[in-house]
């Protein structure tokens, strides 16, 4: 627990008060970076021994408009999990590359970017990972909805509307909307 | 000049020599591979994406298909990580019976990929041994879960049932029964001169690079650097546990199989500690009522050591019955996709599926 | 070669096997053991089944379907529908078994489904498949997802409850109505036993999302009462619970009640806004089915009278149920709303008496007639008659009402039902020193629910069961001395039927009591109706009940019916179910004028 | 008279070719710890892969690679006795024919799998070209010895001057005899030298374009291959025999290299042809230096 | 005729291809506890050798496309044996983006196995009655390809998104 706090005593202050750091869970903790520290602050973290990248995630919060971007660092000397978190624009996310921090971010941004439309300046290879053929919109975003899809594309017989029903009260002013 | 030296070639999807549903396209000068692209996607279902539409409990049977020869780390992970996130308590039962579990798979994963490495190296005899052993731990399986391949056994707040009666002598029996089987296993596979002819010195990983790489798990042991998850990050009861992490250190394809190799025995001795350690008492904590289990809003990152590197998960909750998000990150992500592309370059045309096999690539959890 | 000649050599240990018996198992010739929890195809024993679907819902595949089948028949806690699977979507995962509520639905240990039609993998799965290798994977309470186990109902402790009259349930905490509301499935099996039909999962899911609103806007779609309903409701909708057939139901009951009770002022929340309808309407009886078709009418925005012939209003609620049940501030506090919309009441109006039904059904366009059964019923032995002898319906009446009762200190009550319970309570309140409860069936016969016996029972009623008063014992001076009683036994009727007490004549007993309370059962009292009107309606067999058409509208045109002198249940919540579906019919039958 | 004898003999040496393909599955299985198919799974398969359709044909070579593979086969069959029983052709220096016959197969393989253009298929024919290098050498120095010590190049002499057990070659010539073994391996295709289909490598190599017929045909070829080739050996190095003899040797030569195929996993072909420049080649060049200082 | 039938159903050649996860339950079938080669089945590395071709459970679009090219590659009489729910209905993947849900839309299938996955002995049940289909001349899939394959086709191109699609060419 102390060299946890260490680290995010000095994270905080190398970058101030931008980055907020919090401990979360035992050996985890987490820092929030707004865009423009993102890189730099990997690279601090780099420096300090926080050498494996366990992945990139994305989480879409469609309601404030934002992606949020985590880089999972883990150190293996310090035994603490950093969750690295920044908020970016959902209508043009657009994030530099970490390839030269991390070589191995080359994978991962090539999934993001086929699976959420992030784009990644300066990775060479943003080619499509999984997808063959694909005419969707990127389908891990919240508004792709995979089961209209399916049914409009594999014509999937939609057992859901039989499938089992319950009487729904109709309140007033409401006009038959619960 | 050029063009006439390289020539191409697939292996995979449709291939004996890949692990699994995926493929790679080779360029060869000779014998000797000069470029390696790897294609997946093959199994690409969108489990993160179907795993939105669910709610808590729903996922439960989904997530063990994201890794098929070893099902149950994306069962404990999930549970782990909804754990967490819903402040759950788990019985101590339960969490040896987990362990228990997540042993008896490593073992039948770990002879999976004795079959596969044997396999690829045209040693017929082991696949036909090690997988007819490993039904052995499949029927314990069945027997404890209900299911040989898919157990769907841990869930959030424990495990399904209590063991059944006897099942721990029968555990023993298998455990006994493996252990005699190893002796012609070293005899006809790992003593064997062919098989370390064919292995040794075979594409050489550094310590240094695995580590760029982001290389875990028994393939970053095989390179002498001594870390698992079960003792650097410690989940369920291993802290109790005694046990060692082998480290061979050799960084090629016949250190990466004798570490499977030392680690077998390991996760014996762990079975049977917990077969003699395990408590009495509850194995499953009451859950809310599944169709409207809610949990505020939070993430976390869980891991576990699967038989193949790292597995984690990252859960995300927003405060509503169902997940906002579940990234998994699979081990051969990064050894299927980019290690595969940087090492396999210089090898032979005939090392390549063993250096695949030795890696212990598997496709489903990389597409998830 | 860097290794040995060892190493060469060695392998040659695995001839050995050459000359050993291999360990194939030969199927299909050789069958293999199927474990006991094996995860197979789905058995579903049909008798057992409710057809709550939470089979369905559960299923991550979506594979299972609710249809209906042939031969079986829907009743409140049990519809006619039974899963389907399609096999080409299950997963064989078993949490459809896991949460089945009856346990009818198991895996079997059958795993052979191999076809060349894709249509053979979609069937309903039935007993019959259990005829195969046996079940596998079954439901298991121990290891259940779901909770059985109810949320108590805090209480008084009896010593100091029987001593005032003040409520008995002491209502739930916030967090435990989460808790138990967080049983509920969902699975609206209750509805089915509701006679009003109330959308009980929607509001135990408002209540537990804190959305009381929400909760109280549902409540009113089809019930106007639910705070009396969420305190004294027999609860038909508990039994409908699919917990209740291994476990505890959910407290739909307390979970109304406590839902209700959190809101106060009701027109904040539900507005007292009216319809523009216009007509009249007369309502004969201030209880729940004359408030309720009141309430809705109201709300319609036509004008509405009540009638009442007590000085309160409330009718049995308010003088047959005792104040430890329900309390004077919710029958205050649902009432009060009612009433605040414009509903006029008419007190110590008796029809009949005070004025003329002809004549309301000629000033009014529509007249709702929802007036009980305030008259109890004689038992008809020798001594009855008399002081000391009195009916239960009249002795709660008047002790609701504030009046005196004379009562002694040994009590005899007579009778099984929810009233007998409360006659036998009520006398202990009143300073009786000991009170018998006699009924001529057994305990489980007892109609009525069974906390009140419970709470009668901790409170010190004694419960003699199976006897039968056969006379009222009076001294010289007509003061009641005693009862004079035979012994009973069962007599079976056959399955299906209710065993019928016999009397054993040979031997009699006698309870030393000084007063008796007869409960056996109330009556209607139609000599409000003038003789003209009478003969033009119909009645049941019984000839107690009137017998309404599907807008509640009896055979005489413009009036209207409901509660206890139309339904066989004599509750409030069927009271209320009445009331839902004559205002509904009075407000077409308005519309059509 | 010759030509019915002939097509007696054919016959009798594919079905016995296809029995002892049959056999070797069930010794394997057996190894393996299973049951492994009926001892006359073979002759299924190649009824089942004659009646199949060909879908596509890659040009005419593709087609006659079978045929020539096939006769090729056929043709060393004249040269081959059967034990004592003489065979339909014999001269001096009949072995060489033989020899050379047994390459035509292979070749003709190469020839119609090269024109399949399938890479896999490419591979195997380098590797199986390659792999003939060091097999061919070997076995031909080996049998050098024998030929050098009885002063003769015929096979059929080479049997009668043997004579019955304890004077087989094997004995006085056990380096060459063990080189030859080696070789053979090489030869039969089996592990560790089975590197031409290696379907973990290369799937199947030369034959991955090929299918029904032509499939089939190649089955037969391979058929009478095991038995030419392991009655090679035992005709130099076993004394031949009658023919029940000669069968049992060829079985028993033939379970040995199944078994071995068994226990070994496969080397890369840079390795096996090392590995055949090496040990079996000091071996066999021993084995002539016995027969020299011998003489 | 009847001879070759007859052979067929006795040498069945599999077409080696892990379309999905069922194909995990291929190898203790093949191997030593279960012993597949016992009814002469035997797994074959390339398309053109092979009889029966196993969908191990579900297909993503970038799979259909190999496995229908695979498929054409065939030698007739061929073979497909659906094998598990995915294949039937879509099974557990009812809703993903990216599997198809039903197979017979693209290529025809001889014999469904549902499970999730079938076990060893449901495959064997499976080989045996395929076996019988055949000596019968019961699984005529490879027929009714041939006779539908533009319906085939059409389907095949509308999971592909292209306007027309033979996987013939590359």
């Amino acid at each position: 627990m102390n060299g946890e706090m260490e680290i995010l005593e000095k994270v905080k202050k190398a970058f101030g008060e931008k980055a907020e750091t919090a401990p979360k869970w035992e050996r985890q903790s987490e820092i929030k970076v707004p865009l423009e520290l993102l890189h730099p602050l990997l690279g601090y973290l780099r420096a300090q021994g926080f050498g494996h990248l366990a992945m990139i995630s994305c989480v879409d919060w469609i309601e404030e408009g934002e992606f949020e971007l985590v880089y999972h660092l883990w150190s293996y000397e310090k035994r603490l999990h950093l969750l690295v978190k920044t908020r970016i624009d959902r209508e043009n996310p657009t994030v530099e590359t970490i390839i030269p921090i991390f070589r191995i971010a080359e994978t991962y941004e090539r999934e993001l970017h086929e699976m959420f439309g992030i784009d990644f300046p300066g990775n060479p290879n943003l080619t499509p990972l999984f997808l063959e053929d694909w005419d969707g919109s990127p389908p891990m975003r919240r508004d792709f909805d995979t089961r209209k899809y399916v049914e409009e594309k594999y014509g999937m017989i939609d057992l859901t509307k039989e499938l089992w029903k319950r009487e729904e009260p109709v309140l007033e002013g409401e006009n038959g909307e619960d | 000049m050029e063009r006439i030296e390289h020539f191409e070639y697939f292996i995979g999807p449709q291939h004996p020599g890949v692990t699994g549903n995926m493929s790679y396209h080779l360029w060869a000068r000779g014998d000797e591979i000069v470029k390696i692209v790897s294609s997946v996607g093959y199994l690409h279902r969108g489990f993160e994406k179907l795993m939105e539409y669910r709610f808590w409990i729903q996922n439960v049977p989904m997530v063990p298909r994201i890794c098929v020869p070893e099902p149950d780390v994306n069962e404990i992970l999930y549970a782990m990580g909804v754990e967490r996130l819903a402040g759950l308590e788990v019985p101590e039962r339960a969490q040896y019976i987990r362990v228990l579990v997540l042993e008896l798979a490593r073992l039948s994963a770990y002879l999976f990929y004795f079959a596969g490495v044997a396999g690829a190296l045209g040693l017929y005899t082991i696949p036909q041994w090690a997988i007819g052993d490993r039904d052995y731990i499949l029927d314990l399986f069945e027997e404890l879960t209900g299911g040989r391949v898919y157990h769907i056994f841990i869930t959030p707040g424990g495990v399904r049932r209590d063991l059944p009666p006897g099942f721990k002598e029968k555990v023993r029996k298998v455990l006994k029964h493996l252990k005699d089987r190893l002796s012609d296993y070293d005899r006809l596979y790992f003593d064997n001169a062919l098989f370390i002819k064919r292995t040794k010195g075979v594409a050489v990983m550094t310590k240094e690079y695995a580590l760029e790489m982001g290389v875990t798990g028994p393939n970053l042991r095989a390179t002498g650097f001594r870390y698992d998850v079960r003792r650097g990050d410690p989940y369920l009861v291993y802290p109790k546990l005694e046990f060692d992490i082998p480290v061979t250190g050799g960084g090629d394809n016949y250190s990466r199989v004798m570490q499977r190799r030392l680690e077998f025995e390991e996760s014996i001795r762990i079975i049977e500690q917990v077969l003699d350690m395990m408590p009495e008492g509850p194995v499953i904590t009451k859950l809310p009522n599944p169709f409207r289990w809610k949990i505020e809003k939070n993430d976390v990152y869980v891991r576990v050591e699967s038989s193949k590197g790292e597995f984690g998960y990252y859960v995300v909750s927003d405060g509503s019955e169902k997940p906002r998000r579940i990234h998994v990150r699979g081990p051969s992500y990064t050894h299927g996709i980019q290690v595969a592309q940087e090492m396999a370059v210089g090898l032979r045309i005939a090392d390549v599926p063993v250096f695949l096999f030795s890696m212990d690539v598997c496709p489903p959890d990389i597409e998830r | 070669m860097g290794t040995g000649l060892k190493n060469l050599l060695n392998p040659l240990d695995a001839v050995k096997y050459l000359f050993k018996k291999p360990h194939t198992i030969r199927l299909p010739y050789e069958p293999k053991v199927i474990a006991n929890r094996y995860r197979g195809i789905h058995v579903n024993d049909w008798d057992l089944c409710v057809g709550c679907g939470n089979c369905a819902r559960i299923c991550t595949c979506q594979a299972i379907t609710m249809v209906p089948v042939e031969g079986i028949e829907p009743k409140p806690g049990s519809t006619n529908l039974r899963p389907k699977v399609d096999y080409g979507k299950c997963s064989f995962c078993g949490q459809c078994v896991d949460v089945c509520p009856t346990g009818s639905l198991k895996l079997s240990k059958n795993f052979n489904l191999i076809s060349t039609n894709r249509e053979d993998y979609v069937f309903i799965p039935s007993k019959e498949w259990d005829s195969g290798p046996g079940t596998g994977w079954e439901s298991d309470l121990e290891y259940s997802i779901l909770n059985f186990e109810r949320v108590e109902m805090p209480e008084r402790p009896p010593e100091e409850r029987r001593k005032d009259f003040e409520p008995v349930i002491l209502g739930f905490s916030r967090e435990q109505a989460v808790v138990e509301g967080m049983r509920c499935l969902g699975c609206a099996l209750c509805m089915d036993g509701c006679p009003t039909r109330m959308f009980i999962p929607q509001y135990i899911e408002a209540i537990t999302d804190g959305d009381y609103e929400k909760s109280l806007k549902i409540f009113y779609v089809n019930n106007p009462l639910p705070e009396i309903c969420g305190t004294v409701c027999t609860h038909r909708c508990e039994d409908a619970c699919v917990y209740s057939r291994r476990g505890q139901p959910v407290q739909i009951r307390y979970l109304k009640g406590f839902g209700a009770s959190r809101i106060d002022d009701r027109a904040k929340v539900l507005g007292t806004k009216v319809g523009t309808k216009k007509g009249r309407v007369a309502v004969i009886g201030a209880g729940p089915a004359g408030f309720t078709v009141s309430y809705y009418l109201r709300r319609e925005g036509f004008d509405v009278t009540i009638f009442e012939a007590l000085s309160v209003p409330g009718g049995m609620m308010k003088v047959g149920i005792p104040r430890y049940r329900l309390s004077q501030k919710i029958l205050d506090r649902e009432i009060g709303f009612i009433t605040s919309l414009g509903v006029e009441i008419k007190y110590n109006t008796r029809i009949g008496r005070d004025i003329k039904l002809s004549q309301l059904l000629k000033e009014f366009d529509a007249v709702f007639l929802g007036v009980g059964f305030h008259r109890g019923i004689k038992m008809g032995i020798p001594g009855e008659d008399g002081e000391g002898v009195m009916q239960a319906v009249d002795f709660l009446r008047k002790v609701n009402l504030g009046e005196e009762v004379k009562i002694g200190k040994r009590i005899l009550v007579v009778g099984g039902g929810d009233v007998a319970m409360d006659a036998t309570r009520t006398p202990l309140r009143l300073g009786a020193e000991e009170v018998i409860l006699s009924y001529r069936r057994r305990e489980v016969d007892m109609p009525a629910s069974e906390e009140e016996i419970k709470e009668a029972k901790e409170e010190g009623v004694v419960f003699m069961t199976q006897t039968l008063p056969i006379e009222v014992l009076r001294d010289a001076n007509g003061k009641v001395t005693g009862v004079k009683y035979v012994r009973t036994r069962m007599e079976d009727q056959g399955p299906g039927r209710r065993p019928k007490p016999v009397p054993i004549m040979e031997e009699t007993f006698i309870f030393e009591v000084d007063t008796v309370i007869e409960a056996i059962g109330q009556t209607p009292d139609y000599s409000l109706m003038e003789k003209e009107i009478r003969e033009k309606l119909t009645f049941d067999k019984s000839g107690k009940r009137v017998v309404v058409d599907e807008n509640g509208m009896t055979s005489v045109e413009g009036l209207f019916a409901g509660g206890d002198i139309v339904n066989y249940r004599g509750d409030i919540i069927s009271a209320v179910a009445d009331a839902v579906k004559a205002a509904k019919g009075i407000a077409r039958y308005l519309a059509g004028k | 008279m010759v030509i019915l004898e002939f097509f007696l003999v054919l016959i009798g040496i594919t079905a016995l070719g296809l029995l002892y393909g049959g056999i070797a599955r069930k010794w394997s299985a057996r190894i393996q710890r299973r049951y492994g198919p009926p001892f006359y799974q073979n002759f299924l398969d190649v009824f089942k892969l004659l009646g199949k359709k060909n879908t596509k044909s890659h040009g005419v070579m593709f087609a006659l690679g079978p045929v020539i593979a096939f006769t090729g086969i056929i043709l060393s069959l004249f040269f081959l006795p059967l034990g004592n029983s003489r065979p339909l052709l014999s001269f001096e220096g009949d072995i060489f024919v033989l020899f050379y016959l047994l390459v035509i197969a292979p070749l003709g393989m190469a020839l119609g799998a090269g024109e399949a253009a399938n890479p896999n298929a490419t591979i195997g024919i380098a590797r199986g070209l390659t792999l003939m290098l060091g097999y061919e050498l070997i076995f031909f120095l080996s049998a050098i010895a024998v030929m050098v010590k009885f002063n003769t190049a015929s096979l059929w002499k080479i049997v009668e001057i043997q004579g019955t057990f304890p004077k087989w070659n094997l004995f006085p010539f056990f380096l060459s005899a063990f080189a030859g073994l080696i070789a053979l391996q090489g030869m039969m295709g089996e592990k560790p030298f089975d590197l031409i289909v290696a379907p973990h490598e290369i799937a199947s190599g030369p034959m991955v374009e090929y299918n029904g017929k032509y499939l089939g045909l190649l089955q037969l070829y391979h058929a009478i291959a095991i038995v030419v080739e392991t009655g090679l050996f035992v005709n130099v190095f076993l004394g031949g025999g009658s023919i029940l003899t000669f069968i049992l040797k060829t079985f028993f030569v033939f379970m040995l290299a199944v078994t071995i195929d068994n226990i070994m996993p496969r080397f890369r072909i840079g390795q096996a042809v090392k590995f055949y420049w090496k040990y079996p080649l000091i071996i066999s060049l021993l084995g002539i230096l016995v027969v020299f200082i011998w003489r | 005729m009847g001879l070759f039938r007859w052979s067929q159903s006795r040498s069945l050649w599999m077409m080696h291809f892990c379309t999905g996860c069922g194909a995990v339950e291929m190898p203790p079938t093949m191997t030593s506890r279960y012993d597949m080669e016992r009814f002469g089945i035997i797994p074959m590395a390339t398309p053109r050798q092979a009889d029966i071709l196993l969908i191990t459970g579900y297909l993503t679009v970038k799979t259909l496309k190999r496995v229908v090219r695979s498929y054409e590659q065939m030698a007739d009489p061929k073979y497909v044996i659906g094998f598990g729910s995915c294949t039937i209905n879509g099974g557990m993947y009812w809703d993903s983006y990216n599997t198809v849900k039903q197979l017979d839309l693209y290529i025809p299938v001889d014999l469904y196995i549902a499970g999730c996955m079938p076990r060893p002995d449901s495959i064997i049940d499976a080989f045996v009655k395929l076996r019988e289909m055949i000596a019968k001349g019961e699984a005529n899939g490879w027929k009714r390809y041939r006779e539908n394959l533009e319906w085939y086709r059409t389907n095949q191109a509308k999971v592909f998104n292209v306007e027309k699609w033979s996987a013939i060419e590359p």
